[in-house]
């Protein structure tokens, strides 16, 4: 399939659900949904298609320039991973917005969102993807924007922090562009092997600030927590999931495709080196916010700051350019796509049944009326701890083999301890969520819906099934990398495949599942218990009063004390600042305009006498 | 301060066109005292004075250039005039409509007699100016504004008295579209705007000069009717 | 091939029949201006594929160009006079209904009469004519920016001549100064002989000529008049002011610095002066409350990256200034109209009672919104391609100079993102203010959302297809900055 | 002292012009302002007309009496300045509608007071 | 076949000495404070009394989190090598450890997870403040001696430039043992073993007296059989860990659990002469001495590598 018919067909689809809106609301939402999974599909068919067959030239002639599609294996393994977050949460959609006003708007801005990255990963000239990279960010900010009350300063801090990066990276092409007259990706790879490293360094920083932004690295991350949290929920699951990884996609195109990895590794000397700072950049990243996640209380942001660190862990593997790191990179990027979007949708789902609620301190004891969402909570933490089983367990240990083989124990560290601070958090999460007591009010609270259900088993299983059998994304990533000139890894099914520091998750996962039967069976041998209701706890002799003693309220209390004064966010205090004093400047200069007609002619008759001054005194002309 | 600071600034604009005339020649002077002034080229209005009244056959070199050389300026100078009428109009609009009629006394009679009886004299004498434009220092400007005191005489005099706005409106639409028309005629006989298509006949000769001066009523009429209307928007009467 | 000088002659012809035609029936005035920009763009368009081969050279009087006046149809003056006509027959349309109050009549003539004396600055060959056109265009923006005789209307008016009777005065010194020096005023032939004298009193002259057309042309300092003049008028006439007339004054001295003067050493101060231009605007536009002010602040800031394109002395640049000339007087039309009635139907121009405007005047917010979009440059919206063009030039000189001040001109960018955007969400995200009347008149007729959506429509599509502009440009660029094709053009021989 | 001779006319007008200019910047009052800008308008018509004088020259009109080219004064700066007297006369009349109007709002022609717009 | 045998032995090895180590425990205690103390064979007694008695339940999850924990902690077992070089062989492998190329000690770092994992999930389906105060408790106390214990096994994994448990100790067979290359760290990981094994001076998570046992608060029965059954097994794990890691494993499986016995009355010398502190102060204090033991270390490592 062409990578044209994907992008026209993603197009139309919002265009079609947007004019379907105004015509019936089960026209509209049977559209959205067809559309997002004939995406899926077409993708998936044009698997393996690459090669210059499939490459378009779409408009000939953009002033001056050749805009250009294409598919190759990391634009298609980008797209199909797209396609799928994106029509899981449009089927999420249709009971979570259920009733819900402006949903042709909602329906038709995910389907734009989801075009416009598609059209990044398809594009072949870095002028369309600009263009797309544009689009998905105003679509973005419209639909942050989407939920009103404070959504409208996330959407705001998103837009403006979004455009600061347009910038740096309109500059970062149009200079590649001055330099070697072309934006042809497959061009530009070969035309930049001869240039500076200070140039290079030059296009990278630039690029890097617009991909940092989305991606939402260390200095560059304010908007994120915001904007997660104000999303509506199944948003959020392809913001987290997707969309901020198109900053990932971004700095693998530009790092690896474009400049080369043996430039990349050579580029500064020795601490000074660049790959070497953006590893200690995602490091900083991977702590951070994950200790300022655990002083979160609302649902949503917790998890948005989980996917700031969560993006560390990518850069990590990334940045070093070692087979291993980038695979693990790559691969930590789908997988935090899954688990993070399960999170976000069973948040979703959480918020829906009790009326939106996502503060965790009012929460509890959902377990009981909310199975299945109580086990995709669970899977999922467990994929963002990076349990054994579970996929994020895979792509972590790559991550950390690389770190510890490549001899940089420090940043191991760093990303172990932020292990450490995504379980706390993330229990925190279940516990005040599902677990403990159940308030009275949710006494009535029912299932989630079935079309909320079906994409929330559906991560769960890719979870697990990444888990035990990495080598299904892994191949592909194997190819991705081949296109790139990495090494290859020795790929099994199950793992990799090297001596001593082998991985088989299933030998691992038949321990575990035998383990299980084992102590199940154990459990069978002994005497069965009775079961009572989850009120009739010990109490020191007394009944548990319901509903009021529930220990979720500062959950970590003495952690936070210690921890907090040192966790702010400096730098959004700094943004807010800067913003201030700007805005105080910008009054100060509109007094320019005082209303008085003598001043105006005044400015006039100085501008007159300024320039014939500069011209008596320095000859300018 | 502000005085201090406007005069500095004036101090130094001045200083930059003092060191103007400082370098080469300047204007018509400088250049004819370098000995400059050739006659084939335009400079300095050297070819017009010394072919415009063989190229147009009118007396008044000033008119040709006005109404032949540079007509498309003067095109645009009756446009100025007619939008500061128009918007003058436009502006007092509201202000015409909330006035009332003004109760002032009527002039006395041998005032009022007099504006009467010089009134035609006056117009005689501005139509006098604009038609012989092309042979006399005058034209089509000064005739109408000439013939605006004319009306400005009677706003003073006769109270109540004036010009109706129906009549400007038709004068000077007709006269703007008339002056149009004539430089039409020429893009469509002649292949040029405002070609000179008429027979000049001979120099210093009331028919003489083309077009000239037909354009020179045309903009007589215009100027007079619009200065006319100014007067009487700015007379601030009630309608 | 019609002749261009009926460019100036027919709606002018027009004009000046509408007090008779005013007098036959009330109604018929109302549709002149259609008509007569309807020509315009007709011809213009049907001009332009002759422009692009060689400029037209038009004589007046039937002598040729130095001896007398003449219009010089290139591909750049060509190109402004179609976007004047286009643009100027979109509003004309709008017209037709917006205005309700007042002497409509007289509305009608002047708003022709502006339109005309743009045309005449872009067509003509002469720099006394370039001034008398000037002065069409100016002295009847002053008399529509007071048109309704409103407090604010009339001060806005007044301020606004008091600046711009001493800008054509400073401009008529200029003059002076050039005709004392050369005994000329087509501009060709004092481009032919300007490189032979070089000297302190050139400098003057253009001094005087760039501050006189400077305060057309809102550069900073000297755009004090525009935010008065800009939010005060009716909101046609701002979409006119902002979308042509302040262009016309930077055609005026670009004209004057690149072709007449082919002073390229004072480019890098127009280009620093372009930037604080663009600065100075937005920064002020961010803390606007009243909608159309914001709205005029940003012109500013636009026209600063204009003239910083067209500082840059290469054929991109200035096709990039060109471009943006078109888009943002697209997209600036546009935002004035559509605010238009959204002001009459919220009784007030306050930011804030435009909150929830989306829900109420679908089509005016989305068109708006298309509007906003483009002006931040965000595709596939037609600012987005001008502006990228302008940074595409920028990063084409490859100096340091000029890439340090893109660098500086892209934060105002960036500010001019946060202020639409943000009322982008009021429309649509913010809840409607309680105490807001509604009000029947804001009903949007045809006649409004005809031109309106048809600004949108073109802004998507030049967005998508910039090349239906893209071809214009080159040759226009070249027509500014080849000064010998020009003065050979002219001149003849 | 030739120098004098022979710039007194443009001291005279560009001297005009500057006070014309001084008035619009330091006097408050519109109709000084107006009548500042009026000055300052006559200064460069003189200015204009200046520039086409050449020293004991004559009108460029012919007649029957007087037919020789030589002696005439440049006859285009005469056709600039009839023009820009027009404008400046149009210029005088919108100004002095709108100091109409702008009184009949304020109240006042002070300039310092009529400050509805501004920042 | 050996790869079946050694999966069934190690985690029955684990089991009784884990259990026995327990018995012990309370013996060494019980002597320490002048008392005689059970005989230390009771938790068997104990379990096998347990598995008879019917107990309640909260729901599913309260019995799926106990078998979480314990299948956890056995996977655990198989992944960390119990002695045996080629010195001495008594099966083809030469390590007792059926998992030895399934990813190592990073894996091992997860599977202990899934102990305390297991056990909060359980107690917080129970409903009870109490238990839900533990498992706070145990989290924080779980982040206090990760950060040191971490920086141990990064100073361990550079100094022999591998994850793989077994060839950390083959290398340490055939050089220094770790407790010489690396003494800092070994002294820190010394601190913090209590920590890790929930005993006294660190077992808030289970005070008694303080929050009824916290998340053993619901639990009777068959369930808190299992658990206790967990707790042998992870105590076992631990200090299995701290003998790969720094006293060079085992020639063979005696010297192995020799050494592990040796560390352990070490530890129970601490569990028993100390009082219980807060959590605060447990954090702080892992945070403090530890922390920089084993950074300082690291540092080291990491400079002369």
């Amino acid at each position: 399939m062409s990578p044209q018919a994907i992008l026209i067909t993603a197009f139309a689809g919002a265009g079609l659900v947007f004019l379907a809106g105004k015509v019936h609301s089960h026209l509209r939402d049977f559209l959205a949904v067809l559309s997002s999974l004939a995406l899926v599909g077409l993708i998936a068919w044009s698997h393996g298609q690459y090669g210059p067959d499939n490459e378009i030239v779409y408009v000939p002639d953009f002033l001056g320039m050749e805009l250009a599609l294409r598919l190759n294996p990391l634009a298609w393994f980008f797209a199909i991973y797209i396609a799928i977050i994106n029509a899981a949460s449009v089927v999420f959609s249709l009971s979570y917005m259920k009733g819900k006003e402006k949903l042709g708007f909602y329906y038709s801005m995910m389907l734009l969102v989801n075009a416009g990255m598609l059209g990044i990963v398809l594009s072949g000239d870095f002028l369309s993807f600009y263009i797309f990279w544009e689009i998905m960010s105003w679509s973005t900010y419209l639909l942050i924007s989407y939920r009103r009350g404070p959504a409208l300063h996330a959407g705001m801090k998103y837009i403006i922090m979004s455009l600061v990066g347009s910038c740096a990276m309109l500059v970062g092409i149009l200079s590649l562009y001055a330099q070697f007259g072309t934006l042809q990706i497959a061009e530009l790879g070969e035309a930049i092997a001869g240039s500076s490293s200070g140039y290079v360094l030059f296009i990278l920083m630039a690029m890097g600030i617009a991909f940092g932004v989305k991606f939402a690295i260390l200095p560059l991350h304010t908007w994120m927590p915001d904007a997660h949290s104000e999303a509506v929920s199944p948003f959020s699951a392809v913001l987290s999931g997707v969309l901020v990884r198109m900053g990932m996609y971004g700095f693998l195109l530009v790092m690896y495709s474009i400049v080369g990895l043996k430039t990349i590794l050579n580029l500064g000397a020795g601490f000074f080196n660049f790959h070497y700072i953006l590893s200690w950049l995602g490091a900083i990243t991977i702590v951070i916010p994950t200790f300022i996640a655990l002083l979160q209380n609302d649902a949503k942001k917790l998890l948005a700051w989980h996917g700031i660190g969560q993006g560390g862990y990518m850069i990590l593997g990334m940045a070093f350019g070692t087979s291993l790191g980038v695979a693990g990179g790559i691969f930590h990027t789908i997988n935090h796509g899954s688990y993070i979007a399960l999170l976000f949708l069973v948040v979703g789902a959480v918020e829906y049944r009790t009326g939106g609620v996502r503060d965790l301190n009012r929460l509890g004891g959902l377990i009981q009326r909310m199975p299945v969402a109580f086990f995709g909570c669970l899977v999922g933490i467990m994929g963002l701890i990076g349990m054994p089983l579970t996929n994020g367990f895979v792509s972590k240990w790559f991550i950390y083999k690389t770190l510890i083989t490549e001899g940089h124990p420090f940043l191991a560290f760093m990303a172990f301890v932020g292990t450490w601070g995504t379980i706390l958090s993330v229990y925190k999460l279940l516990h005040n969520m599902f677990l403990g007591q159940l308030p009275e009010k949710y006494k009535e609270v029912r299932k989630a819906p079935i079309s909320m259900q079906i994409p929330i088993l559906f991560f769960c299983f890719v979870i697990f099934l990444f888990g035990v059998l990495p080598g299904i994304p892994l191949r592909a990533i194997q190819g991705i990398q081949d296109t790139m000139g990495f090494a290859p890894l020795q790929l099994t099914m199950w793992g990799l495949a090297s001596g001593a520091g082998a991985l088989n998750m299933l030998n691992i996962c038949f321990a575990i599942v035998i383990a299980f039967a084992v102590v199940l069976l154990l459990m069978r041998l002994g005497a069965k218990p009775r079961r009572v209701p989850q009120e009739d706890s010990y109490a020191a002799g007394s009944s548990v009063p319901a509903g009021k003693y529930h220990h979720s309220v500062e959950f970590y209390n003495p952690l936070y004390q210690m921890i907090s004064p040192y966790l702010k966010d400096r730098v959004d205090q700094f943004y807010y600042w800067a913003a201030d004093k700007a805005q105080g400047v910008f009054e100060l200069t509109r007094r320019i305009y005082t209303g008085y007609a003598g001043t105006y002619v005044l400015y006039i008759i100085s501008f007159l006498a300024l320039l014939i001054f500069l011209q008596l005194a320095w000859e300018i002309w | 301060m502000r005085r201090l600071i406007s005069l500095l600034l004036l101090l130094i604009v001045a200083l930059g066109i003092f060191l103007c005339f400082s370098g080469a020649s300047f204007g018509a002077e400088g250049a004819s005292r370098a000995g400059k002034l050739t006659e084939d080229k335009v400079n300095f209005g050297r070819r017009y004075a010394s072919r415009g009244l063989e190229e147009n056959k009118a007396g008044n070199i000033v008119a040709s250039v006005v109404v032949n050389y540079r007509g498309f300026d003067t095109l645009g100078e009756v446009t100025v005039l007619f939008i500061a009428a128009v918007g003058l109009a436009a502006i007092l609009h509201a202000r015409r409509e909330e006035a009332t009629p003004s109760k002032a006394e009527p002039a006395s009679l041998i005032v009022f007699t007099g504006c009467r009886f010089l009134f035609p004299l006056i117009l005689l004498l501005g139509a006098y100016i604009f038609i012989h434009g092309h042979l006399t220092p005058g034209g089509g400007f000064q005739g109408g504004a000439v013939v605006a005191s004319g009306f400005l005489l009677i706003y003073l005099g006769c109270r109540g008295r004036g010009l109706r706005s129906a009549g400007v409106a038709v004068a000077e639409s007709l006269s703007g579209l008339a002056f149009l028309a004539v430089a039409l005629v020429g893009l469509a006989v002649g292949g040029s705007f405002l070609l000179n298509f008429l027979p000049k006949g001979s120099a210093f000769a009331l028919f003489s000069g083309g077009v000239i001066p037909l354009i020179y009523v045309a903009i007589g009429f215009k100027v007079g009717s619009e200065l006319g209307g100014i007067i009487d928007n700015l007379s601030g009467e009630a309608r | 091939m019609v002749s261009p000088i009926l460019l100036i002659a027919v709606p002018l012809g027009l004009a000046f029949a509408i007090p008779v035609l005013g007098l036959a029936s009330k109604r018929v005035p109302r549709y002149v201006p259609v008509i007569a920009m309807l020509f315009n763009l007709v011809v213009s368009v049907s001009l332009l594929p002759h422009a692009l081969k060689a400029p037209i050279v038009v004589r007046t009087a039937g002598w040729a160009p130095p001896y007398s006046i003449h219009l010089v149809a290139g591909p750049l003056g060509v190109l402004l006079s179609s976007l004047i006509a286009l643009i100027g027959l979109l509003v004309a349309v709008y017209g037709i209904d917006y205005i309700r109050e007042g002497a409509k009549v007289k509305y009608q003539i002047l708003y022709i009469l502006m339109l005309v004396g743009a045309t005449g600055v872009v067509l003509t060959g002469d720099i006394f004519n370039l001034f008398v056109f000037f002065e069409v265009l100016c002295i009847s923006s002053y008399a529509l920016v007071a048109y309704r005789g409103d407090s604010t209307g009339v001060e806005a008016g007044a301020k606004y001549l008091i600046q711009g009777a001493i800008g054509s005065g400073l401009v008529l010194i200029g003059i002076g100064l050039v005709y004392g020096t050369f005994g000329t005023l087509t501009m060709a032939d004092i481009a032919a002989n300007v490189s032979s004298v070089g000297s302190f009193r050139l400098f003057v002259s253009l001094a005087f000529l760039i501050t006189g057309f400077g305060v057309e042309a809102a550069i900073f300092p000297l755009n004090g008049w525009l935010p008065d003049a800009h939010s005060s008028a009716p909101s046609s006439i701002s979409a006119i002011l902002s979308g042509i007339a302040i262009k016309a004054g930077l055609y005026a001295i670009a004209r004057v610095v690149y072709t007449v003067y082919g002073a390229s050493s004072i480019l890098p101060f127009l280009a620093v002066l372009g930037i604080v231009t663009l600065l100075i605007g937005e920064m002020c536009a961010f803390g606007q409350e009243d909608i159309k002010r914001l709205l005029a602040f940003s012109s500013i800031g636009q026209m600063g990256l204009i003239l910083f394109a067209l500082a840059l002395a290469s054929a991109t640049g200035i096709s990039g200034a060109v471009f943006l000339i078109v888009s943002h007087g697209l997209a600036k039309a546009l935002l004035f109209l559509a605010s238009g009635y959204m002001i009459y139907r919220t009784g007030s121009r306050d930011i804030s009672s435009l909150n929830g405007i989306g829900k109420r005047m679908p089509i005016m917010s989305l068109c708006f919104t298309v509007g906003a979009f483009s002006l931040i440059g965000l595709p596939p919206f037609v600012g987005f391609a001008s502006k990228f063009t302008i940074v595409r030039a920028v990063l084409g000189t490859g100096s340091t100079f000029f890439i340090t001040l893109l660098a500086i001109g892209l934060i105002g960018t960036v500010i001019e993102g946060a202020y639409f955007l943000r009322i982008v969400q009021g429309f649509y995200f913010k809840p409607a203010p309680e105490d807001s009347p509604e009000q029947t008149e804001g009903k949007v007729p045809f006649s409004a959302l005809v031109p309106v959506g048809l600004l949108a429509v073109l802004i998507l599509t030049i967005g998508l297809f910039p090349g239906i502009v893209g071809r214009v440009l080159g040759p226009a660029a070249d027509d500014l900055l080849d000064r010998t094709a020009y003065v050979q053009h002219v001149m003849g021989d | 002292m030739s120098f004098l001779s022979s710039y007194i006319h443009y001291i005279g007008c560009f001297s005009l012009i500057l006070i014309g200019l001084y008035v619009v910047l330091v006097k408050p009052n519109l109709i000084k302002v107006i009548i500042g800008i009026n000055l300052m308008g006559t200064g460069v018509n003189l200015f204009l007309v200046t520039v086409g004088y050449i020293h004991a020259g004559t009108a460029p009109i012919f007649s029957e009496a007087a037919q020789q080219p030589e002696g005439m004064v440049d006859p285009v700066p005469q056709a600039l300045v009839l023009t820009a007297i027009v404008i400046g006369v149009a210029v005088l009349a919108l100004a002095l509608s709108l100091a109409i109007r702008v009184y009949d709002h304020y109240g006042t022609l002070d300039l310092r007071k009529i400050k509805a717009l501004r920042w | 076949m050996t790869g079946i045998i050694q999966i069934v032995l190690s985690p029955l090895i684990a089991f009784v000495v884990g259990v026995l180590f327990l018995g012990l425990a309370r013996k060494i205690i019980a002597r320490v404070h002048r008392r005689y103390g059970p005989p230390i064979y009771q938790p068997v007694i104990d379990v096998v009394r347990m598995m008879s008695q019917r107990s309640i339940s909260h729901g599913a999850l309260f019995e799926l989190g106990v078998v979480l924990a314990l299948a956890g902690s056995l996977v655990t077992v198989m992944l960390i090598p119990l002695g045996g070089t080629e010195a001495f062989q008594p099966f083809a492998h030469s390590v007792l450890c059926p998992l030895s190329s399934s990813g190592g000690l990073l894996v091992v770092m997860y599977l202990m997870l899934f102990g305390p994992l297991g056990l909060a999930l359980g107690a917080g389906a129970s409903a009870n403040p109490n238990a839900s105060i533990g498992v706070s408790r145990k989290m924080l106390l779980a982040l206090a001696y990760e950060v040191p214990f971490l920086l141990v096994i990064l100073a361990v994994m550079s100094q022999y430039g591998s994850i793989s448990l077994t060839e950390i100790v083959a290398r340490q067979q055939q050089a220094s043992w770790g407790v010489l290359s690396v003494p800092l760290s070994a002294v820190a990981a010394f601190l913090i073993l209590p920590a890790m094994l929930g005993i006294r001076p660190f077992d808030l998570v289970t005070a008694p007296q303080e929050i009824a046992s916290g998340p053993l608060a619901e639990y009777g029965g068959t369930c808190l059989a299992l658990i206790t059954v967990q707790k042998a097994i992870h105590l076992f794990v631990v200090i299995a860990l701290f003998v790969d890691l720094f006293l060079g494993g085992g020639v063979n499986l005696a010297t192995f659990l020799v050494k592990m016995l040796a560390v352990f009355l070490a530890v129970e010398m601490i569990n028993a002469v100390l009082p219980r502190v807060k959590i605060e102060d447990a954090i702080k204090f892992c945070w403090k001495w530890p922390t920089a033991l084993a950074f300082v270390q690291m540092t080291i490592t990491v400079l002369s590598k």
